[in-house]
Parts: C-alpha cells; structure tokens; sequence
C-alpha cells in the first residue's frame, strides 16, 4: 500500500515538474499572469471602487461571487460540525 | 398501399392495456372481473373485424404514437401481414378467456386477479406487435409481451417456477438485449429508418454481404421466442404456468410474436430480393430445419403431456421460419399461414391438456390410459388438433404444408421437401400413442370412477377451435388471402 | 499567601491566575484589533475574513486560559448562531437586493436606488457591507467550531 | 524579493512539512504543522501578498492548529506512522 | 449580455431559504417543510422560465456584479445549463418531499441542520451549472463537497468513516483540479473559461497546458467516481442517511460528469481532446468500458440494495463519460440525454429504496421477500425504474442507450457498444434478481402479508418520477431535437 | 554556474512547492493514521497557495495596497504592484482548507467514538470481526 502510495505521488510529482517546464520564470514582471488581467485590476480598480487595497476590492466586488460562496462554505463548516458531533436530542 | 390516420390501431392495442385496469379494480368480485375480461375481448375483436374489410380492399390505418427517435417514431400501422397476425390472436384471446375461466375457477387458483389483469397486459403487446410500423415499435412491443407474461409462468410461486421463471427471462431478455437489440442499431446506423418496407430497408444500404449475414443471424437469435435451437429452452421450462397460459401464450401469442417477428425482419427489412441476391435463404432454412428435426425426435422422449406439445411448438414454429427462408412467394404464403393453421390446432391440444388435468388432475402420457372413454369430446377435439399439426386433409394444417411443400419445390430445394415429410411422419409419432393411450388402452387399476368431462367453460372453447381447424381446410380463404396479400402475390 | 495556594491547588489542569488575568486584561483588545482589521479591510492588510478569525480567536483565548463555559457566558449559542446567520444574510441579502433594485447580483451600485450616494461610493460601501457580514459569520463559526471540537460535541449537555 | 533567503525559508519549510508527517507524536506534529504554516506565511508575506499572509498567520498558524488540538485532546495523541 | 435575474433567483432562493431554516427550524421544526418546498418549489418554476427563455431568446452571458467578462465572474446559461437547472430543481423538489418524514425519522431534533445543509448543497449544485469561472467552479465544487461530508456523516454506524474517506478524496480530487486551474493561470493569466479557450491555441506551451489538462480532469474523476478511482462512493452513497442519499445520488456525480463536459469544450476545445489526441480519446473509450464492466461486475456481487445501486451508479458513470468521448454528436447528445435519464432514474430506484426502508427498515436482500404484496405501489414504480436503468423501452433509459450505442458503432468503438450491452444485460440480471425476491414470498408467508404502503407523501413523489420516466421515454424525440441539439457544444 | 543559478532563481520555488505537494500528497494516501492524513491534506493545499502567490510575484513590485489619491491622481503602473488575483483567490482557498479540515476533525471524533481508534488499519481490523 505504501509503496503504491509512493509511486503515485512520484508519478504525479513528475507530471506537475514536466508541466513547469513551460512556466515563465519567477517574478517575470512580463508573465501571462502578470499582464494579462491583473493589469486591469491594478489600474482601474482605485477608480472604479474606491478602495486602494486592491485585494479588498477584487474580494469583495469583482469576484465578490466568489467571496459570496467562500462565507457560504465556513457556514457549512460550522453547520456540518454540529450536526455530525452532536448526539440528537431525542 | 395507402394507410389512413386512423385511432383505431391504436384503440385495439389500448383496449386490453386500459382494460387491465378495471379488472384490477374489481379484484374483490370474480363475477365482475370476468365480465370485464369478456367484455374486453369481445372488444378487441370487433374493433380489429371492423378494421378488416379496409385491409382487404388494400388499404390500411396508421397512427403515430411519439416521434422519439430522428426517422423512428413510434407507430401503428395496420397492414396485411399485421392484420393476419391480429385476427389470429384477437379471436384465440376471447375463447382463452373462456376457458381461463373455467380453468380457473375449477382449480381454484390464487391471484386470479393479477392473473387476468398479466393477461390483458400480454394480449396487447401482442397485437402492439402485430400493428408495429416499424422495428422499434416491435422491439418495444415485443419487451412488453416479455415481462408481462413473466407473472403468468410465475403464477404458482413456488420452486419450480422461480427457476422457470429465471429461466423464461434469461432467454428472452438476454438474446433480446444481447442479440435483437444491436442488430436493430446496426440496421439503424446502415439504413437510417427501421420502417418497414415493402421489399426491405437494407437493400439501399450498399452494405456487404457478411454484414448482413451477421444481422441476420443476430436477429433470428435475437427473437428467441420463436425457439430457433439453440435458444429454445425456455419454452418446455415456461410449461409451469397454468394450462391457459401455456395455451394461449406459449401455444398461440408469445411464440408466434417470435415468428412474426422473424417474418417481419426476412420479408421487410432484408427484404426475399436482397437475401436471395446474396445467398442468405440456406442460412435461415438450415437453422430451420434442425430445428425441426430435433425438436420432433425430443418431443418423442417426453412423458409429461404439456412438455411434450411445448417441443412439438417449437418444431411447428421452424416450419413458419422455413417457409420464409425458401424465399418464395408460394413459400412465404405457407410460413405465413401455419401461423393461423397451427394456432388453432396447437390451442386445442394445450386447451385438451388442460381439460384433462382440471377433469383428472393428470400430468403424464403413461398415465392417461383409457381416459378416452370418459371424456370423449376432450378425446376427439384432441384427435382433431393432432391431425391438424400433423397435416392431414381435411384439416388445416393441411392447406400451410401443401404451400410450404409446393414452395419447396419451386425454390428448388428440394431436401427442405424430405425435411417436411420426415417431420410429418414424426409428429404422427409423438401424437397417435396419446389418442391411442386414451381410447384403447384400458385403464389403470386402481382408479378413481369420478372422472369426467372438464367444465363447460373449458369445454366449449376446445371444441369450437377444434372445429375451427376442420373448417379452416374448407374454408381458408380469409387467412389465405390475408397471407397472399402480405407476400405481395 | 495561604488563599492563593489553596486556589492554586483547586485550579484545573492548565489555568493560571496570571494567565487568567491576562487573558481578561487582553481579549477587548484583541476584539477592537479584530474590528478594527475588518473595518480597515479597504485601506490595510485584512477584511471580514481575517478580522472575523481575530474576533473569534479571543473567545477562543477566554475557553483556553478558563474553560468553554466562560466564554459561553460572553456569548451564548443561540447568539453566536444568529450573528452566524445574519452574516451570511448580510452578504446574500446585499446581493439579492441588488438584484431586486434592477441590477445584476451583487452590483452594489445599483444599491444607489435606495440611498443616492453614487454608483462608486457605493461600490466602496458595498464592500464595506459585505465585509461586515463575513466578519460576523467567520466570527461565529471560529467560536462554534472551537466550542465543538474542544466539547466533543456536548455543547447541549453543559459542556 | 530576496531570492536566498526565499530559498532559505523554503527549505526550512520543507523540512518541517516531513517533520509533521513523519513525528509520531500528534501534538508534536500538529505544533510542527503550526510552525510550517508560519514560515509559510513569512514566505507569502516576503513575496508581497501580505493579504494572504496575514489570513495564514490567523488561520493555518493560529485556528486550524488550535482546532487539530481541540480534537486530538478528545481523542488520541499517538500515531504508529 | 442582459439583465434578467431570473436564473440568479433559482439560485438565491434555496440559498436564502437555507439560512431561514437554520434560524426558523430552531424556534420549531413546523418552519422547516413549507420553507423547504416553497423554496424549491419556486426555484423549479424559475428554472423552467429560464429554459423556455433560453429556448426562446438564444443564450446568454451573465456577469455578476457587472463586471465585463474577465474581469468578473461570468455565468454562462445555454440550453445546456438551463436544462441541468431543470433538473437539478426538480429533482430536489421530489427528492425532499420523500426526505422530509425519513429525516423526522432518522434525524430527530436535527432537521434545521440537516435541510440546511441540504438546501446549500442544492444552492451549490445549481451554481456550478452556471458558472463560466475556473475558480468559481472550484470555490462551488467544495460547497456541494462540504455539504455532502457533513450529509453523509450524519448517518449511522460506519457513515463518519466513509464519510472521512469521502473527505480525503474528495480533498484530493478538489485540489488536483485547482492545480489545473493554477497551471492554466500561469499560462494564460485568466480565469474565465471562455477567455481562457481563446487564449490557449495561441500559445506554444503544450507540456503545461498537457498537465493542466490531466489534473483538471482526474480531479474531475475522483469526484463522478469514475472506475478506478471509484472507491469512496459506495460506502459513502450507501451508509448517507436515507434523505441525504436521495438527493446526492442522483444528482453529484451527473452534476460532475456536466462540468467535466463544460470544462472539455469550453477551455480545451474538441479540437484540442479529440484530434490532436486521438489516442487519449480512445483510451477515454477504453477506460469507460473498463468502468463499465468492472463496475457492473462488482454490482453482482452485492447483497443490499442501496449498496447495489452504488455500484450501477458508478457503471453508469462509465456510460457518460464514454458517450462524451466517443467524440461524435449522437454519442454526446446520448451522454448528455445520459445525463438526465440517469439522474431520474437514480432518483426513482433511491426514492423506491427510502420507502422500503421507512416500511421495512433495512434493505438487505433477504428482507425484500414478498414485497410486491406489502407495498405493490411502490414496487410497481421500482419496477419502472428497473426497466429504465436496463434499458426497455419505452422508459427514458432505452433511447439514451440508444444514442450512446449508436454513437459508439459510429466512432467504430465495439468495445463500449458491447460494454454497453453487457451492462444492460447485468443490470437486467441484477433487477430480476430483486424482483424475483420482493415477488416470491417466503413459506408460509401467503396469508400473513397485509399492504402497508409508505406515506403518501413519499410515494407521491415515487409515482411521478416513475411516470416521468416513461413520459421522457416517449418524449425523447422532442427533449432531443428541441433541446439537447441544441446544448451541444459548437462544432458538434 | 552562471546559467545554473539563474535556472535555479528562475523555478524554485516551483519545485519546491511540488516537493510539498508530493509531501501532503503521500501523507493523504500513504499514512494510515487519519490525524496525519489532515495534516497532509492542509501541507498539500498550501502547497498549491504557494504556487499561486508565486504566480502572481513580481521583482522588486509593491505590495497591492495603494494611495488613493496619488493613484487618482497620477495612475499607477501596473509592472510595480504585485499582482492581486492569486491573493484574492488563495484567500478563499484557505477558507475552504479550514473550513474542510473543521468538518474533518469533527468526523474524526465521531469515528474514535466509535472505535476508541484512529489508526485505519485498527478500525478495519474491528471492522473485520
């Protein structure tokens, strides 16, 4: 079992480590990452929403869908804990 | 031909299939629920008469149910060949209903009402069969007739019909599944429609010929009801159901949907041109008339009344089969009309063996010495059946023979004309011992005086179709024409 | 001298009294950080997220340093479980009533419809109002997991 | 962004990530697991995303341990791998 | 682009429904039903209005917070998702008429939590057939996964541990799909599955676009259970209290095989799977009737009937996701017909299942004996629902098969039609079996029996999904044409 | 040596963060005790965090917390602020790390209430008999 268990993490190390092959090196300010939307982000964000720490306005307005369901996930936690730890009251 | 849009096609499949419901209904009184059944099948066979002399003129009814596949809707659609097959099944249905009745009652059995009710369910899919526009529809039909027919063969619950009853589905289901179903995709994938056609589908298809050959094969196989060895064992194991059952379903309804399912897919899917053009008649009469031969030799080995006409059925059906495979109009015309001849003599015999156990609770050959003398009119409608199968004049088997012999000839093939004289000669086998055993054998000692003829609602059903077979040789114009206008004569 | 070693005798595995008065002394401090990280989420590091785990991390501190009951006696379930609720109502409700005043799902400024601020400013809010509610329900949920799990689940049986 | 130190704490962090799988001890491994969670942060922090950091240094240094804790007081505290 | 909120209503109401049960169902357990229903129930209706609309008007892009497309999240509603809306729905809505007295039943003085929990899950569910974002299909994909833990954990006996199983799992699956989602971020810099499959031919980075591929679609697997990777779901299907049961089998894994159908054609692009990779494709092909097999054989060996249905699940999920790469638009329109067919399917043999455990209580085989006598209606609706998963016609299940096996005679893979076929005949085998059991009675049992059906309530729901199966059965042609030709994706 | 370390400065903390992901990975399926199992699930996320915010770093940006007057009034340039997506995003995905492990924890306790262990190879064993 162990040894199987090894051999799928090597196998999917492998994978992940071929795939970086083609990644643009760290802190390349001219990655895809880095121009493609963030650019939009950085640049309009302050204008359009008046909030200058970026990753507040990004969280909570432009993704703020996101943001949505992220608290909607937590509350589930929450909720699921009780309902499996507690014993019924009957 | 031209068909009309009309309800009626559709009115006929509905009406025992609606019919199951009040008879569910009235579960409490047996006096009620009877005369539903009647009423029920009284109906259908008006409604498929009065559908009978537009067929006859050459026309037809057509009703779409739901388009539910592009080109493949589902579709009534009354034709010759369907109308053949309607009125057989429609006109045994109501004198079965009878005898269930009596049947029943005399025994005394259990469940009745779902036995009724299973009934109704069966007799429509069957003629649903029989109106089929096209494969689809047959195929759906066909499944119906299938599983509804499961809790008549079940019918006493116990050991012996839990393992019939496996049986019964591993057959049907598995080759219908296994074998019908794909031949159909394929067919579907080559021609784009499952209509069918006068003169066949496939022919447009360009396929080749060992395509074919394997789409036949699959569908021969596929529609095990029609018993073609080696898929023949669920028939003698299905003998567990009650007599009418056996009668009506595995003697007339169930076995003949196989056939005429057979028939369907050689004369319009196929299409008698494009198998003659590449040599896939041998195929379909070789595997008939093994069947034939082996089915008649075992049904000689049989002790038990009711196995023994199951194995003579399955040598009668391949007859049907056979015709069609000789691929003559003459031929075709025989194959088609042993539907009719051999329902009504083969109903007779199951409904005589039935007859036989209500009256003198007797299962086996050996056992039924000189019960001849007690029951006579049992006795004699049975000496009629058998003469009918067998093919003697004046009875109607005689009429189906004569075509099939005749087509034997024509195409040429002449061994087919040995396989039907040698099969004659072994059904004379395996039935004169019975009527032999019966009128000249004296009886056992040590039995019961109280023996006599079974209930008047058992007895007047068999000696009306047995009478039915005897007037069919002098009067066989309707089934005849009926089957000449199938095969385009 | 005497009072105080017979408490600390009495006292349960893990309490101190320094502790104890620390924990006191510390947890309106560390509940004005978490305020303050939430309500500053727009100019600083931190929103409703991050404020709402401080917030809940010093109720968690009061179970710690005493036991589940005191904080409990800070706040009740059913409290905690309606500020839970009203959370996640908070943000949903701002995002269907959104949707209700004629814009799309969670476009804050069509929220101007009820009070004329402009559509960006009430973008700015908007968020703001979100983060309260996430603040709140992380809040509650920090505190109900930790009483949970540190219960065993026996939150009904008195801890 | 200095790229050895960076390095640094990537390494350390690896070696914590195998001390937290490998100590037998649960409560050991999960106080591990709080360590690896803070270098990480000091890592994100370093790489400018102080948003993400700061949510790591409350919730994987500080509740999520807090939380393994709770529970492993209620259950058991070895481990045979 | 438009402003119709209609299918965000579908979804903000059993969200918000949610939250007043929780608060309500405290206070007392009568809020708990009629929230319940009337949420679905008015989510059902939406959902058909926003069918007909699509249907109608074309479909369309939503952008939340009304935010131009990359920059925020997107929501795609195509005849596609608005049919999965549908189903999702309505599926619910008949689901919970039926788990509403076994949750009285079996989780006393926890309903709030538990149809809260459950209308989340459902919220989630309707979210991910919408989303056109990666990461948002991420973030949706762990609310319907956390729901489903704590569903399933709150069942009896050996339910934490498949539960715990599911967890890790699930986690697994969750996280090598974000890996994917990463390694396409990397590359392209965008989130948005549309702007993603615009910008991906043009780049030259195959090794990366490759890996992104394969962990976005493992992840994908773990979570539909697909053959190998399968061994979470029986227990964990089968051990969920009966109500949480009825609405995550029918309803999870079809949910994930239609993700993994939206991110295949939206992101990767059949160009990209099926012709430059022909040999991925037919391995898929492979694969699918492997699981098929493999799953239709272990369902054989199984001696309960939830467990049972477990294993047909899995095989069923063989079914889809062959039809899918069969790479053809029979196949695909049978897959995504599949899709619907099997959720209702499912929904019925389930449905079936939680009256004859309300009644009977367990459901091992051996206590199935003589059934059709206590329970004739609700075994009469099994019974469809039987014929509809082996596949007779005129219920649903024939004509999906239909398309799926004419698909695969098509792209010429025999291995599938004849894996198809198999399963048909297993399946009918597996059914029989049942039947013969609940139809047969044991000695001595004839008299004794007396009808004592489930509550109407549970089997309302029963007999009209069992109609429903044989309505969409004869309605096939329509539901085809008019719908799922249109859902497919472009190029198809 | 030269070319070496500028491969090294280029991709390593990618490597490294598939080093952590093989770590958390093997510790999912290949420990048998479930407290270990969590804690592999949580170095396992993290891994795949480090692997977004390394996506989004920039040399020598600021952190994405801005003036809002300067920006209003003169712009910003966007190669000199770190990249504010993957924060965003990495900031739901440890909600939903935290939040799964709660839920996990709570199953785990459930499960030693019923078998007094939390060894898997121990509970199929009581399983078994």
């Amino acid at each position: 079992m162990k040894a199987l268990a090894l051999v799928a993490t090597l196998v999917t190390g492998a994978i992940l480590l071929y795939g970086t092959m083609d990644f643009p090196a760290f802190g390349d300010p001219n990655a895809p990452a880095a121009v493609h939307l963030s650019n939009n982000y950085i640049e309009q964000a302050v204008a359009e929403t008046h909030v200058p720490n970026l990753v507040t306005a990004v969280l909570g307005d432009y993704r703020g869908y996101d943001t949505m369901f992220e608290t909607v996930v937590i509350y589930c936690a929450g909720l699921a804990v009780v309902s499996v730890l507690r014993r019924s009251k009957s | 031909m031209s068909y009309q849009s009309s309800i009626w096609p559709l009115a006929a499949v509905l009406i025992s299939l609606l019919g199951a419901l009040p008879i569910l209904a009235s579960d409490r009184r047996p006096n009620l629920r009877e005369s539903w059944t009647i009423l029920i099948a009284f109906g259908k066979v008006v409604i498929v008469a009065s559908m009978l002399p537009t067929v006859l003129n050459g026309g037809g009814f057509v009703f779409t149910i739901a388009e539910v596949i592009p080109n493949v809707p589902i579709q009534l659609r009354v034709d010759a060949m369907g109308m053949f097959f309607a009125l057989v099944a429609s006109i045994l249905w109501l004198f079965t209903s009878l005898y269930s009745i009596g049947y029943m009652r005399a025994l005394d059995e259990h469940d009745q009402t779902r036995y009724f009710a299973s009934f109704a369910v069966a007799i429509s899919a069957t003629l649903g069969v029989a109106f089929s526009a096209n494969l689809l529809t047959l195929y759906l039909f066909y499944e119906m007739l299938s599983l509804s027919t499961y809790p008549l063969v079940t019918h006493h619950q116990d050991a012996e019909a839990r393992t019939s009853g496996r049986k019964y589905l591993t057959y049907i289901l598995g080759t219908s599944i296994g074998f019908a179903l794909p031949a159909m995709l394929i067919t579907y994938q080559l021609a784009g429609t499952l209509d069918f056609t006068q003169g066949g589908i496939l022919a447009a298809s360009g396929a080749d010929a060992s395509t074919l050959a394997l789409i036949l094969v699959l569908f021969i196989f596929g529609f095990a009801k029609a018993g073609i060895m080696p898929f023949h064992g669920w028939l003698p194991a299905a003998m567990v159901a009650p007599t009418p059952v056996s009668s009506f379903l595995h003697g007339v309804a169930v076995v003949k949907v196989g056939v005429f399912s057979i028939l369907r897919v050689i004369f319009h899917i196929f299409g008698p041109d494009l198998l003659l053009q590449v040599h896939l008649g041998t195929v379909i009469t070789t595997l008939a008339s093994a069947t034939i031969l082996i089915a008649s030799l075992v049904a000689l080995t049989q002790d038990n009344l009711k196995r023994r006409l199951a194995y003579s059925t399955i040598g009668q059906l391949s007859y049907m089969v056979l015709g069609a495979g000789m691929l003559t109009a003459v031929g075709m015309t025989g194959g088609l009309l042993h539907i009719a001849m051999h329902a009504f003599g083969k109903i007779t015999l199951f409904f005589c063996a039935g007859a036989i156990y209500v009256a003198a609770g007797k299962k086996y050959i050996s056992q039924m010495d000189g019960l001849g003398k007690r029951m006579p009119i049992t006795y004699l409608a049975f000496f009629f059946g058998s003469l009918s199968i067998i093919g003697m004049p004046p009875f109607g088997g005689f009429i189906s023979k004569w075509n099939l012999a005749t087509g034997a000839i024509e195409s040429g093939q002449l061994i087919l004309l040995l396989v039907l004289l040698v099969s004659s000669l072994l059904n004379a086998l395996y039935f004169f011992p019975i009527v032999y055993r019966g009128f000249f054998m004296p009886a056992a000692e040590g039995e019961p005086d109280g023996i006599k003829e079974a209930p008047l609602f058992c007895l007047i059903p068999l000696s009306i179709t047995a009478l039915c077979s005897l007037g069919l040789f002098f009067w066989p114009g309707l089934f005849l024409r009926l089957a000449r206008m199938a095969v385009g004569l | 001298m005497k009072l105080l070693q017979e408490r600390t005798e009495k006292q349960k595995f893990g309490e101190s009294l320094i502790i104890q008065t620390a924990v006191r002394m510390m947890v309106p401090f560390i509940q004005l950080f978490g305020l303050y990280v939430i309500v500053h989420g727009h100019y600083s590091p931190g929103g409703g997220f991050q404020g709402g785990v401080i917030l809940g991390a010093s109720f968690v501190l009061l179970a710690l340093a005493f036991d589940l009951r005191t904080s409990v006696r800070y706040m009740s379930e059913r409290v905690n479980n309606t500020l839970g609720n009203v959370g996640v109502l908070i943000y949903t409700g701002v995002a269907v009533l959104c949707a209700l005043f004629g814009g799309l799902f969670l476009d804050y400024s069509a929220l101007d419809a009820i009070i004329p601020l402009g559509p960006i400013a009430w973008r700015s809010f908007g968020i703001f109002l979100v983060e309260v509610g996430v603040g709140l329900a992380v809040m509650s949920i920090m505190v109900s997991l930790f009483w949970d799990l540190g219960s065993g689940g026996e939150m009904d049986e008195g801890l | 962004m200095i790229w050895d130190l960076d390095l640094l704490i990537l390494l350390l962090v690896v070696s914590c990530a195998l001390a937290a799988i490998t100590v037998k001890d649960l409560l050991s491994a999960t106080v591990i697991f709080g360590v690896y969670s803070f270098l990480m942060c000091l890592l994100w922090a370093e790489m400018g995303a102080v948003d993400v950091a700061f949510t790591e240094a409350t919730v994987g240094a500080g509740v999520s341990t807090v939380l393994f804790i709770a529970a492993i007081l209620h259950t058991s505290r070895r481990s045979k791998d | 682009m438009t402003t119709s909120n209609l299918h965000m209503y579908v979804l903000a109401a059993p969200l918000l429904t949610a939250l007043f049960v929780n608060m309500l169902g405290r206070v007392s357990r009568s809020y708990v039903a009629p929230l319940v229903l009337g949420a679905l129930g008015f989510s059902t209706l939406a959902s058909l209005g926003v069918l007909s609309r699509v249907l109608d008007q074309g479909s369309y892009s939503y952008t939340v917070g009304n935010w131009a497309p990359p920059m925020g999240i997107e929501l795609i509603i195509d005849p596609l998702s608005a049919l999965m809306l549908v189903l999702i729905s309505s599926v619910a809505l008949l689901a919970s008429f039926s788990a509403l007295p076994m949750v009285a039943k079996e989780q006393a003085g926890k309903e709030h939590l538990f149809f809260t929990l459950y209308l989340i899950l459902i919220a989630g569910l309707m979210g991910l057939v919408m989303t056109g974002d990666a990461f948002n299909l991420y973030v949706l994909l762990e609310i319907t996964s956390i729901t489903t833990y704590g569903l399933i954990a709150m069942g009896k006996g050996r339910a934490p541990l498949a539960s715990f199983n599911y967890i890790i799992m699930g986690s697994i699956g969750a996280c090598f799909y974000l890996l994917g989602v990463g390694y396409l971020y990397i590359l392209t810099g965008s989130l948005n599955m549309a702007d993603i499959a615009q910008i991906l031919p043009q780049l030259g980075g195959d090794a990366a676009m490759a890996t992104a591929l394969c962990f976005i679609l493992v992840g994908l697997w773990i979570k539909m259970a697909l053959f190998p990777l399968h061994g979470w779901l029986p227990n964990a299907y089968s051990l969920a209290p009966t109500g949480a049961g009825l609405l995550v089998a029918p309803l999870m894994t079809k949910v994930t095989i239609y993700l993994m159908v939206r991110v295949m054609f939206s992101i990767f692009g059949a160009d990209y799977l099926f012709v430059q990779n022909p040999l991925v494709q037919s391995g898929m092909v492979w694969l699918a009737t492997a699981a098929i097999i493999c799953a239709s054989c272990l369902a054989l060996a199984q001696r309960n009937l939830k467990r049972m249905l477990t294993y047909i699940i899995i095989a069923e999920v063989g079914y889809m996701v062959g039809g899918v790469w069969l790479a053809n638009s029979t196949g695909l329109s049978g897959a995504i017909l599949h899709i619907v067919n099997d959720a209702l399917m499912t929904l019925c043999l389930f449905l079936a299942a939680a009256a004859i455990a309300y009644r009977v209580g367990s459901l091992d085989f051996d206590n199935l004996q003589g059934l059709y006598k206590r329970m004739p209606i609700t075994m009469a609706a099994f019974t469809v629902g039987a014929f509809s998963m082996i596949g007779i016609p005129p219920t649903a299940g024939f004509f999906s098969k239909w398309y799926l096996i004419l698909g695969g005679i098509e792209a010429g893979h025999w291995e599938y039609v004849v894996a198809l076929l198999f399963s048909s005949l297993i399946n009918a085998i597996l059914f029989f079996r049942i039947i013969a059991i609940a139809y047969f009675r044991k000695e001595g049992d004839h008299a004794r029996l007396q009808r004592e059906e489930a509550p109407l309530i549970m089997q309302g729901p029963l007999i009209l999904t069992a109609a429903t199966l044989i309505v969409i059965g004869l309605g096939s042609g329509p539901l085809v044409r008019g719908i799922i030709k249109l859902a497919l994706p472009v190029g198809f | 040596m030269e070319q070496f370390l500028a491969i090294i400065i280029a991709k390593y903390n990618y490597w490294l963060y598939v080093v952590l992901m093989m770590i958390g990975f093997y510790a999912m399926i290949g420990k048998r005790n479930l407290v270990k199992k969590l804690i592999g699930m949580n170095i396992f996320q993290t891994a795949i965090i480090l692997m977004f915010v390394s996506a989004g770093a920039k040399y020598g940006a600021k952190i994405p917390i801005l003036n809002k007057h300067e920006v209003l009034e003169h712009g910003v340039r966007a190669a000199q602020v770190v990249n504010p997506l993957p924060h965003v995003l990495m900031l739901t995905a440890i909600v939903v790390s935290v939040s799964v492990t709660g839920v996990a924890l709570a199953i785990l306790q459930r499960i030693y209430r019923e078998y007094g262990t939390l060894e898997e190879d121990e509970i199929l064993e009581k399983l078994g008999r």
